[in-house]
């Protein structure tokens, strides 16, 4: 049996507006992440996901509940723990090699070599000296992930990464983390609200519920890889998981 | 001490300083010497304030304002009297010429609409004061009757030249200058028409020098009655000097010298001779409220330095 | 999560520290003065200043001086600020005249306000208008240039929205689109030229035109430090008066960003 | 869909046009003079002005002079930007410092740097050192300002994704990330500096600090108006060389945006 | 019989770069579109969508061929043809209701009922004062739409309008469109990359090659409204269309 890699018990967060408002941001979650595992989690817009990646990650302290990696506390971020963010946040006055570079760069010691060898697996071999303006959105968010798999982290936090590219891209681009994925066996925390995108990469797939900032429900996704969009099997997990989420109450 | 740093302006009562350096009697005084030139009279008084000068050859007015607001340093020579002159349009002087006194402006006022345009130094240096108590003796409104405008040497020089102001109160060798040039100006008073043995400039010494190296300044006393001699009696040497210093594009030899014969330039080096007048001016200045209370002749002149250099060169007896 | 961590500190705890800062800065200069460091005409008390600023309003001197400068201020600024927009509109707008004129006043522009003191003098004379040319040739390049690339740089696709709105004239394009698009950049090119021809009144003026500057420098003359100061006093407080009411304006007329 | 409307015009197109542009220019300008509608002491003709320039450079006045104006230029931007971008960053990295400083240096901005000649000239005397620090004022407000709304205005989510990738401390943030994010910021200070104290440089000089300025001034006095302008002339180009200097840096440095 | 509102004919667009290089945007399209029809427009990026819309709306003039309304040849834009943007393209210095109002004041004539008459048929009749900027991305859209509605023009041209909100607005967005469309009886021209908005919304859908310019193949969609995305058939008319366009050669 996989071993547990990250533990989330009873983890809430409360923002303070500048006026003084609370913001119940995430409330009671509970979560289990097994040792390479993919798992997804979906909800729509302002639900938390953002918010309890990004605690995970270490950038933001929690208001109670614990985050325990490999059963040791969280402390702060970490290079054991890679971030890809929606807006790509390349460091534009590097070049993608740079960027590549950067966390290697922080630690100390040889560069180049592991930073090529991140850019092969995003496919980006040959654009390493130019600059992030230079590149198309897809390009953008692959170099996001050489960047974070740089540090070889074990543990790879994904926040919409794909959610601002066009179709095509988008598809090309699952394949990729799909084959990243099984070559490194990275335990993914990968945030999304495309219910397709969920039900094509998850193992698991974490449902919050809008504006309320708990989970509601888990569904495991048993289909076969690679899995084939248009097939009634993958249409019907896809019709389930919109139930769930209480889309389909007018059928 | 290892510099003395000496400010003039390219005027001719600064000649003496011309002459001294030109002939490289500085080097006589066992400093080097630094000269730093200056477009009027207050900016010296602002760099003498700021220790940036240790001597200066310029007006008794701006001497006057440094010994009032305590700045230590004292006049130990006198340099020319009665140099100045006002300088107006023709149609300004024909009207004076026939009445000297307030009507004449306010003639002129009508006739253009506007009052009587004169350009001269800032206040606090000598022809502003002189200005000032020209028109205080002919009660002349000196902000309604006329409109004064202060400005540097260059200031006024293109001022007056480009015909941009009626009049000016100024010194040689600008009258000079002026009188060449085709412009329809002349002279209306002399500097001693206004007030009579009216103190022009002077030499001014920091009071730490007179106290640490009181050899350096009888050198420089003695270097300025020599000077003076050749003001005097060598003009034509004196001209061509004066002329280098301050630019030949500026002063061309010819005009120096003739402004060498001006009327308004009256060498005289003796500081005794312009106690009296330095004493009229400097009520006069309290009277403008430019200060509060006036100055003790005791803190402002030296004269031991002068009678020192006479007792031992008696063949300067009369500078 | 914009700007960096915020201390916990409250509004009036704010407004404190900056008093105390304030307070701290002119007192500690007193005190220099008071020790006897500086003789008062290196360097006047501030209650010297604050004194000498009071006198010299009730003597009248400061508001009569003011009234010249802002007076040479605010014909340079009218005369720079209108010519400024309009080439710039007309240059951004035509391409012909963009040719034509762009080379001519790129020749011109290097030349620093202050450096046609000479000629201003000499065509104008010691007059307000000479003041005021100085101050509007400043106005005039930054506007014109704030201008024009305020209209280069607005996002045209809006005057194709326009044009399927049905607005087919060029004069109905810029002003509906045009002008308020760029106005951003317009009233940036304004405020800079403000703060630039509030600069070069006073230079200016201390070649000889009657206002604050040559106030300062005659002061100067007389080693009235502290009359020196109480005028810098009133430059600066205009300026920042000036200042903020343009900001204010500005933040209205562009609410909609 | 950006820029108005390209008419159909070659590059070489271009540069005839503002050639003839240019040369129209001269022309007029030479025609008047030669009508005799303006006494040359009012408009030197360009022929008599480029006289003069080549004189000026062959009597040695010109490199002569230049040397010393650029000297106080130097000097005093030099002093100017390092305060001013050290300053910045620390007011934008450390709130402390921001609420201390903030209202003193508030206070004292308005003021114009050209304001401050009086105290120059009595702190400093007719030297260099007076003309660097007026330009050195204006140097350090607008980097300053420049700097610290650069870093204000950095994507703080970039120093995120650095903590992310194990970078920790303080000075590692500073130097990686809110530097070169902020440096656009920080060059377009710069470049305004480089403007501004070049025109302040001129206006010191006029109150008799040795340098182009000066000599521009002793020569309105002698109404020798084409020298005036061939050292307006040197003036621009000096600028014009500098700006264009600057941007080529600037935008190799920012090659990346 | 219903008549034709919009043909184009034998239409050709050839851009000249900067460089002087030629490029080949449209190649013979031929469209008849009937009135008060809802045409869809599929490709995939650079395939010429926009050039089509832009031609027809007059922003454009074909290299080749002609676009004929109502049978009478295109002259220029016109207040006869409405058209919304991807990047909804607001005034952003305009309030709501100004914006809406643009169009009537161009023309002259009153115009804040018409104004608020069309922000009710979005929905935003209560939004008339804000600027663009306090608006969420769909709220821009429907300002967007109310614009092009206010001229009451015979045909409205949409160039994806809804690409750029996220998945519940979109659906949102595109009920309200059908509803207007069934209220106003407008002739849409429609362009999108989605497949499934396509389905949703179309009468018929113009298959565009990618790249290529031109029309590949066209596709009637007979499903009755209101279409329910995850019912079988709705299902095997995008499968279909994905055949067509070539991306299920794999399967
Ligand atoms: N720094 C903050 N201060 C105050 N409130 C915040 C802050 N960050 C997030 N929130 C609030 O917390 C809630 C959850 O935000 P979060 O960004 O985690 O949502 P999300 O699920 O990622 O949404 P999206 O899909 O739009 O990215 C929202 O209501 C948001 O407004
Ligand atoms: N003004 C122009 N100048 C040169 N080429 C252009 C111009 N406008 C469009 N093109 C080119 O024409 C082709 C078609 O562009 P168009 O914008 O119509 O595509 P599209 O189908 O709308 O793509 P997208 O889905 O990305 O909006 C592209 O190759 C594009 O680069
Ligand atoms: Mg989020
Ligand atoms: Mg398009």
């Amino acid at each position: 049996m996989r071993s547990t890699k990250l533990e989330v018990r009873e983890l809430s967060k409360v923002f303070r507006t500048v006026e003084g408002r609370e913001i119940l941001a995430l409330k009671d979650i509970n979560l289990e992440v097994l040792d390479g595992e993919l798992l997804c989690i979906l909800g729509s817009s302002g639900c938390g996901k953002s918010t309890l990646l990004r605690i995970v990650a270490g950038l933001e302290q929690p208001s109670a509940g614990d985050v325990l990696i490999n059963g040791r506390p969280l402390t702060g971020p970490g290079p054991d723990r890679g971030m890809v963010f929606q807006e790509h946040l390349l460091f534009p006055w590097r070049t993608v090699r740079q960027n590549v570079e950067y966390g290697l760069e922080v630690k100390g010691g040889p560069k180049t070599a592991r930073a090529q060898e991140c850019l092969s697996m995003v496919g980006l071999e040959n654009s390493s000296e130019q600059y992030p303006k230079e590149l198309s959105g897809g390009m953008k968010q692959r170099v996001g992930i050489a960047r974070a798999l740089a540090n070889d982290p074990a543990i790879l936090l994904m926040d919409e990464p794909f959610a601002s590219v066009d179709a095509q891209t988008r598809s090309d681009l699952q394949a990729m983390l799909l084959t990243i994925w099984w070559g490194t066996r990275k335990t993914i925390l990968f945030v999304t609200h495309s219910v397709e995108e969920a039900v094509y990469l998850a193992d698991r797939v974490i449902l919050m519920g809008s504006g309320s900032g708990h989970i509601i429900d888990t569904v495991s996704v048993d289909l076969p890889r690679p899995r084939y969009r248009v097939s009634p099997e993958f249409n019907d997990v896809r019709r389930d998981i919109l139930k769930r989420l209480g889309f389909l109450t007018g059928e | 001490l290892d510099k003395i740093r000496i400010g003039y302006m390219p005027i001719l009562p600064s000649a003496h300083e011309f002459i001294a350096a030109e002939k490289g009697w500085y080097r006589e005084l066992g400093v080097p010497v630094e000269e730093i030139r200056f477009s009027s009279g207050p900016p010296i008084v602002q760099a003498f304030a700021a220790g940036q000068v240790d001597v200066a050859y310029f007006g008794i007015g701006p001497a006057l304002v440094s010994v009032a607001k305590g700045i230590k340093a004292k006049v130990v020579a006198s340099g020319v009297t009665e140099q100045l002159a006002v300088i107006a349009v023709n149609s300004f002087a024909d009207q004076y010429q026939k009445e000297p006194n307030r009507k004449a402006f306010l003639q002129f006022a009508k006739a253009k609409g506007r009052p009587l345009k004169i350009a001269t130094f800032p206040p606090g240096s000598t022809p502003n004061v002189m200005l000032r108590y020209w028109l205080d003796k002919l009660h002349v409104d000196p902000v309604k009757d006329v409109e004064i405008l202060s400005m540097g040497a260059s200031g006024v020089r293109l001022a007056v030249l480009s015909q941009k102001v009626d009049a000016t109160m100024i010194l040689e060798p600008i009258i000079t200058i002026i009188r060449h040039s085709p412009i329809p100006y002349r002279i209306v008073v002399y500097g001693k028409q206004i007030l009579p043995g009216q103190p022009g400039s002077i030499l001014f010494v920091r009071q730490s020098i007179i106290d640490e190296r009181p050899d350096i300044v009888e050198k420089l006393v003695h270097m300025h009655l020599k000077a003076t001699k050749i003001l005097v009696e060598k003009r034509d040497e004196a001209a061509g000097i004066i002329s280098r210093k301050i630019g030949p594009e500026a002063l061309p030899v010819k005009v120096a010298r003739e402004s060498l014969d001006s009327k308004a330039l009256h060498w005289v080096a003796n500081p005794h001779a312009i106690v009296d007048g330095t004493m009229t001016y400097n009520r006069f200045q309290v009277k403008l409220g430019t200060f509060k209370k006036g100055v003790d002749p005791k803190d402002l002149f030296d004269f031991r330095f002068y009678d020192r250099v006479i007792k031992a060169h008696p063949e300067y007896k009369g500078y | 999560m914009k700007g960096n961590p915020v201390l916990g500190i409250s509004r009036l705890g704010r407004t404190v520290v900056q008093c105390t800062s304030v307070a701290g800065f002119l007192g500690l200069w007193e005190g220099l003065v008071w020790l006897g460091l500086f003789p008062p005409y290196l360097l006047p008390a501030p209650t010297a200043v604050a004194t000498t600023f009071v006198d010299q309003i009730g003597n009248g001197n400061i508001p009569r001086l003011l009234g010249y400068s802002l007076r040479h201020y605010a014909l340079g600024l009218i005369w720079g600020v209108s010519l400024g927009v309009l080439l710039g509109l007309c240059m951004a707008w035509s391409r012909q005249l963009e040719l034509v004129l762009d080379p001519i006043i790129a020749l011109l522009r290097p030349i620093p306000p202050l450096a046609w003191i000479p000629f201003a003098i000499i065509w104008f004379g010691i007059t307000t208008q000479a003041a005021a040319f100085l101050i509007s040739l400043g106005a005039f390049y930054i506007t014109l240039y704030s201008t024009y690339g305020g209209v280069k740089g607005i996002d045209w696709r809006l005057v194709d929205v326009a044009r399927t709105l049905g607005d087919q004239s060029n004069w109905g394009i810029i002003r509906r689109i045009v002008i308020p698009a760029a106005l951003p950049a317009i009233l940036t090119g304004i405020r800079t030229s403000l703060g630039q021809g509030w600069m070069t009144v006073v230079a200016a003026e201390m070649f000889g035109i009657q206002g604050i500057g040559l106030k300062m420098l005659e002061a100067a003359g007389l080693l009235s430090m502290d009359v020196v100061m109480a005028y810098m006093a009133v430059i600066g407080l205009v300026y920042f008066g000036i200042d903020h009411t343009f900001r204010t304006v500005e933040d209205r007329l562009l609410r909609w960003r």
